[in-house]
């Protein structure tokens, strides 16, 4: 092996998607991701059905009050090294939901988050430019070690 | 029974219940560039006979029954439950909206869903937005709200029991 | 085995549709579901109460977040209810041109259904090959709207982009694709030995249940009652349109009401949308847009108007129905009720899957289209021992089932 | 007929849009680092249609401060600064719904075709227009 490719985040980036309470429309977008014309699949990444086999959590919706446990609960068995992104703009702020009585707050105020993807709802091409910039913050985690 | 227009409807209810029927109006629409019509029929009744009326109203055709809404009127609740009838036959379908009055003081109504099971959804819903307690209800648990905001608190009413004090600011 | 013993087998909560997030608490024996019983709410969004602190204008934009697929009919739904308050008179042409943008909504609404319907018995390649034909209405919305999902081209009285003669070559071009390409489709869901076997007699809803419970959309049509509001009522464009409902007898000359009969409603409806569109491009009236231009005037006008009034309209998934009440004196609407289509089709999911096989779940439950599968979690409880049995696991059954059936 | 389409197959340009790159760069740090030097190239994105919903573009010198974007403006993303009477927009909490641009009587609003916006910072440089 040479030095060079001991830089590059060895794994393939598996997928967890979290909902949270979005309107679909990030959801669908992120399918389309995986599917023939944008196929991010050729990365070799995939959607898991767990969170304990991922390395990234993609999460979109803003939180409800009875989500926000939940999300700190698949947050917490997502192994190290993990990366947590926010398709959509209403995840990061709140959006359009802002001052509903039942949302909690944006992501960022319950857990972590790495990468925010603006958009309402983003293109399928920019949640793969957001996933290549978790590429980077992981690659950079693993440089360090 | 021969399908009837919209001023029969509303005789057919005048002349079963009389001076109950508090309001009756007849909403005429039209749409697109050959104007063809379509009407919404608007019954304000009393509460006495609000069983007695959905029962009436299925002996023209077994409806179909849309949903609830209320609203907050002071010292009164509004329900308005959404009805039509005819579909299927080509652009003769008539909404039918029938409203009843429940005072705050005895926030009480029927249940309807021995006569139409598919109420079930919307009764629940009314009685965790507006904390109206519908009788005879088969199933009485709440339905969105459980574990989102607390009991007591009634996310339709515009008084002090609203979910106002629930908000957060997102935007600090 | 002489005494039955019943489990208990819960599903969901995470459901991401709308704000009808269901979780599931299935009575099963053996394999057999014996009780069903539904919890909602995970999600709720208090969309309707949001509402009654903003004005009409930015509510639009609010209605269409309501869902994600079905950001069309939300709008469209609440400007006709604030329409017909107001006594706005939408402009021909407007009209026309919503019609356009609710149809090709629904061709993209549906294959999005097909292929989630395909990955749910496990055949992941219709998945693939239904969202590669999907992508071209998708790109037609963006020509048409700058946008591939969330269109926003509604306002109250008319539409905020027009479609010009200069686009329709690319308009056509699209069309006469799927009159070429959805064959392949279609004969894959029709004819496909697989998919007969895991949809045929599987999650029947009979014409009685259909009625009682209310069902709405393809559910209901599926099940052989005739209720579609672009047929019943006149409104945009529908009353000038040759349209009729869709009914599976059409094609298989009988009504089950069961997956396969709400498969072929589908699809039909793909067609008939193809052929709506070209006939509303053929009739394209000249005229304005929108009734009143000017949005702080519009919205003046509205905060004197006083009344009640109901706006429908005919989603991908069923009926749409929006309850507004302005009372005069605020910008922002006293009350605003909304009514999406799944909040009906979820009684009608309890008939349907009783007796039926656990794996028969995910096909059963996404037939009705609610949005997307809401099978994230399943707990099932054997012997008093709690196993968890996720979402692939539950993915896994099905395709196994799929697979015995291949065989 | 299988045969058919899979020798049909093998003669047709593939569906795929192969952004940002055809194989998985050996470093992703290292290419994006060459994009910005101009390196190597980024296989482009599916265009975007004229009049295309991207980031909002603001002109400060014809904006007159009359509010009337915030006003419509369904997710509160416009913020009014009173000192110079010019707004600010959140392109995080935008919806991207282009009413603003609409309602502006100088047409000191407009929808650019900027919208590969991900970044690590929701109220970044990059994501605030003023």
């Amino acid at each position: 092996m040479t030095k060079e490719s001991l830089k590059t985040f060895k794994k393939s980036l598996w997928v967890f998607h979290m909902n949270t309470g979005s309107c679909n429309g990030c959801d669908i977008e992120i399918v389309a991701a995986l599917t023939p014309r944008y196929d991010i699949e050729r990365f070799g990444m995939m959607l898991v059905g767990t969170p304990r086999h991922a390395d990234v959590l993609l999460v979109t919706g803003p939180v409800m009050k009875n989500m926000e446990d939940k999300v700190k609960r698949v947050y917490e068995q997502v192994p190290d090294p993990k990366a947590v992104i926010v398709v959509g703009n209403c995840g990061a702020t709140g959006g359009v939901f802002h001052e509903s009585y039942s949302v909690a707050g944006p992501l960022d105020k319950i857990i972590p988050v790495d990468v925010y993807v603006p958009g309402c709802p983003p293109r399928p091409e920019a949640i793969i430019y957001g996933v290549a910039k978790v590429w980077l913050k992981l690659e950079e985690m693993e440089g360090k070690k | 029974m021969k399908n009837l227009s919209s001023e029969e409807i509303v005789q057919y209810f005048n002349d079963k219940f009389k001076e109950k029927i508090k309001d009756a109006r007849i909403e005429k629409r039209s749409a697109g560039s050959k104007k063809k019509e379509f009407f919404n029929i608007w019954f304000k009744i009393d509460k006495s006979i609000f069983k007695e009326a959905i029962n009436h109203l299925c002996e023209i055709q077994f409806p179909h029954f849309a949903v609830i809404s209320g609203n907050d009127i002071g010292e009164n609740i509004e329900l308005v439950y959404h009805f039509s009838v005819y579909y299927g036959v080509r652009l003769k379908e008539i909404s039918i909206n029938i409203s009843v009055e429940v005072p705050k003081s005895n926030l009480k109504i029927e249940s309807i869903c021995d006569i139409i099971p598919g109420a079930l959804i919307s009764e629940r819903e009314i009685q965790e937005m507006l904390g109206v307690t519908v009788e005879g209800i088969p199933d009485n648990r709440r339905i969105f709200l459980i574990g989102n905001i607390p009991e007591g608190v009634y996310p339709w009413r515009k008084d002090e029991k609203g979910p106002q004090k629930l908000v957060r600011d997102m935007y600090e | 085995m002489s005494e039955k013993t019943t489990y208990t087998l819960p599903i969901g909560p995470i459901h991401p549709a709308l704000k009808e997030p269901v979780a599931f608490e299935f009575e099963i024996e053996g394999e057999k579901i014996v009780g069903v019983d539904l919890k909602v709410g995970h999600v709720h969004r208090a969309i309707e109460w949001i509402g009654t602190q903003r004005n009409p204008i930015q509510i639009i934009y609010l209605a269409e977040r309501i869902c994600g697929i079905c950001n069309i009919c939300h709008p469209l739904a609440f400007s006709r209810a604030v329409e017909n308050i107001a006594n706005i008179e939408v402009p021909e042409r407007a009209e026309y041109i919503r019609t356009i943008m609710a149809e090709l909504e629904r061709i993209h609404s549906h294959i999005l259904w097909a292929g989630v319907a395909a990955h749910e018995i496990g055949f992941d390649t219709v998945l693939h090959l239904s969202w590669a034909v999907r992508e071209k209405v998708l790109d037609l919305i963006e020509y048409l709207t700058g946008n591939r999902i969330t269109k926003a081209v509604f306002t109250i009285g008319g539409v905020r982009r027009d479609i010009t003669k200069d686009q329709y070559p690319t308009i056509n071009k699209a069309l006469n694709y799927y009159k070429e390409n959805l064959g392949v489709l279609v004969n894959t869901f029709l004819d496909d030995k697989t998919i007969q076997m895991r949809s045929k007699n599987c999650g029947i809803l009979t014409e009685e249940d259909a009625l009682k419970l209310c069902a709405v959309g393809p559910t209901t049509r599926a099940s052989g009652i005739k209720k579609d509001v672009r047929v019943d009522q006149a409104y945009c464009a529908y009353g000038d349109l040759d349209i009729k409902v869709m009914t599976p007898d059409i094609v298989t000359g009988e009504v089950n009401g069961d997956v396969y009969d709400r498969i072929v409603v589908r699809l039909l409806e793909v067609e008939q949308s193809v052929d709506l569109i070209e006939q509303c491009l053929d009739k394209l009236p000249s005229g304005d847009l929108v009734a009143e231009p000017k949005i702080p005037k519009l919205l003046a006008t509205l905060k004197k108007t006083e009344g009640e009034g109901i706006g429908r309209a005919e989603a991908p998934r069923g009926e749409v129905i929006h309850y507004v009440k302005l009372d005069g004196k605020n910008e922002a609407p006293y009350t605003w009720k909304v009514r999406a289509p799944t909040y009906n089709n979820l009684l009608a999911w309890i008939p349907m899957l009783m007796g039926e096989q656990i794996a028969d779940i995910p096909i059963v439950a996404a037939s009705t289209d609610p949005c997307m599968s809401c099978t994230n979690r399943v707990t099932v409880i054997r012997n008093n021992k709690k196993e968890i049995l996720d979402n692939e696991e539950l993915h896994r059954l099905s395709i196994e089932k799929t697979r015995r059936f291949a065989r | 007929m299988i045969v058919l389409r899979l020798i049909k197959q093998l003669f047709k340009n593939p569906f795929t849009n192969k952004f940002p790159a055809k194989y998985t760069p050996t470093s992703m740090t290292e290419f994006l680092k060459d994009v910005e030097k101009g390196k190597v190239k980024m296989i482009p994105p599916i265009e975007t249609p004229p009049q295309f919903r991207g980031a909002v573009a603001y002109d400060k010198e014809k904006c007159i401060g009359c509010q009337l974007c915030m006003r419509i403006c369904p997710s509160r993303s416009i913020e009014f600064i009173p000192e110079t009477k010019k707004i600010k927009i959140y392109l995080s909490r935008c919806t991207f719904c282009s009413q603003c641009v609409e309602i502006c009587p100088v047409d000191a609003l407009s929808m650019s075709d900027k919208w590969l916006l991900a970044d690590t910072n929701k109220y970044s440089k990059n994501l605030i227009v003023e």
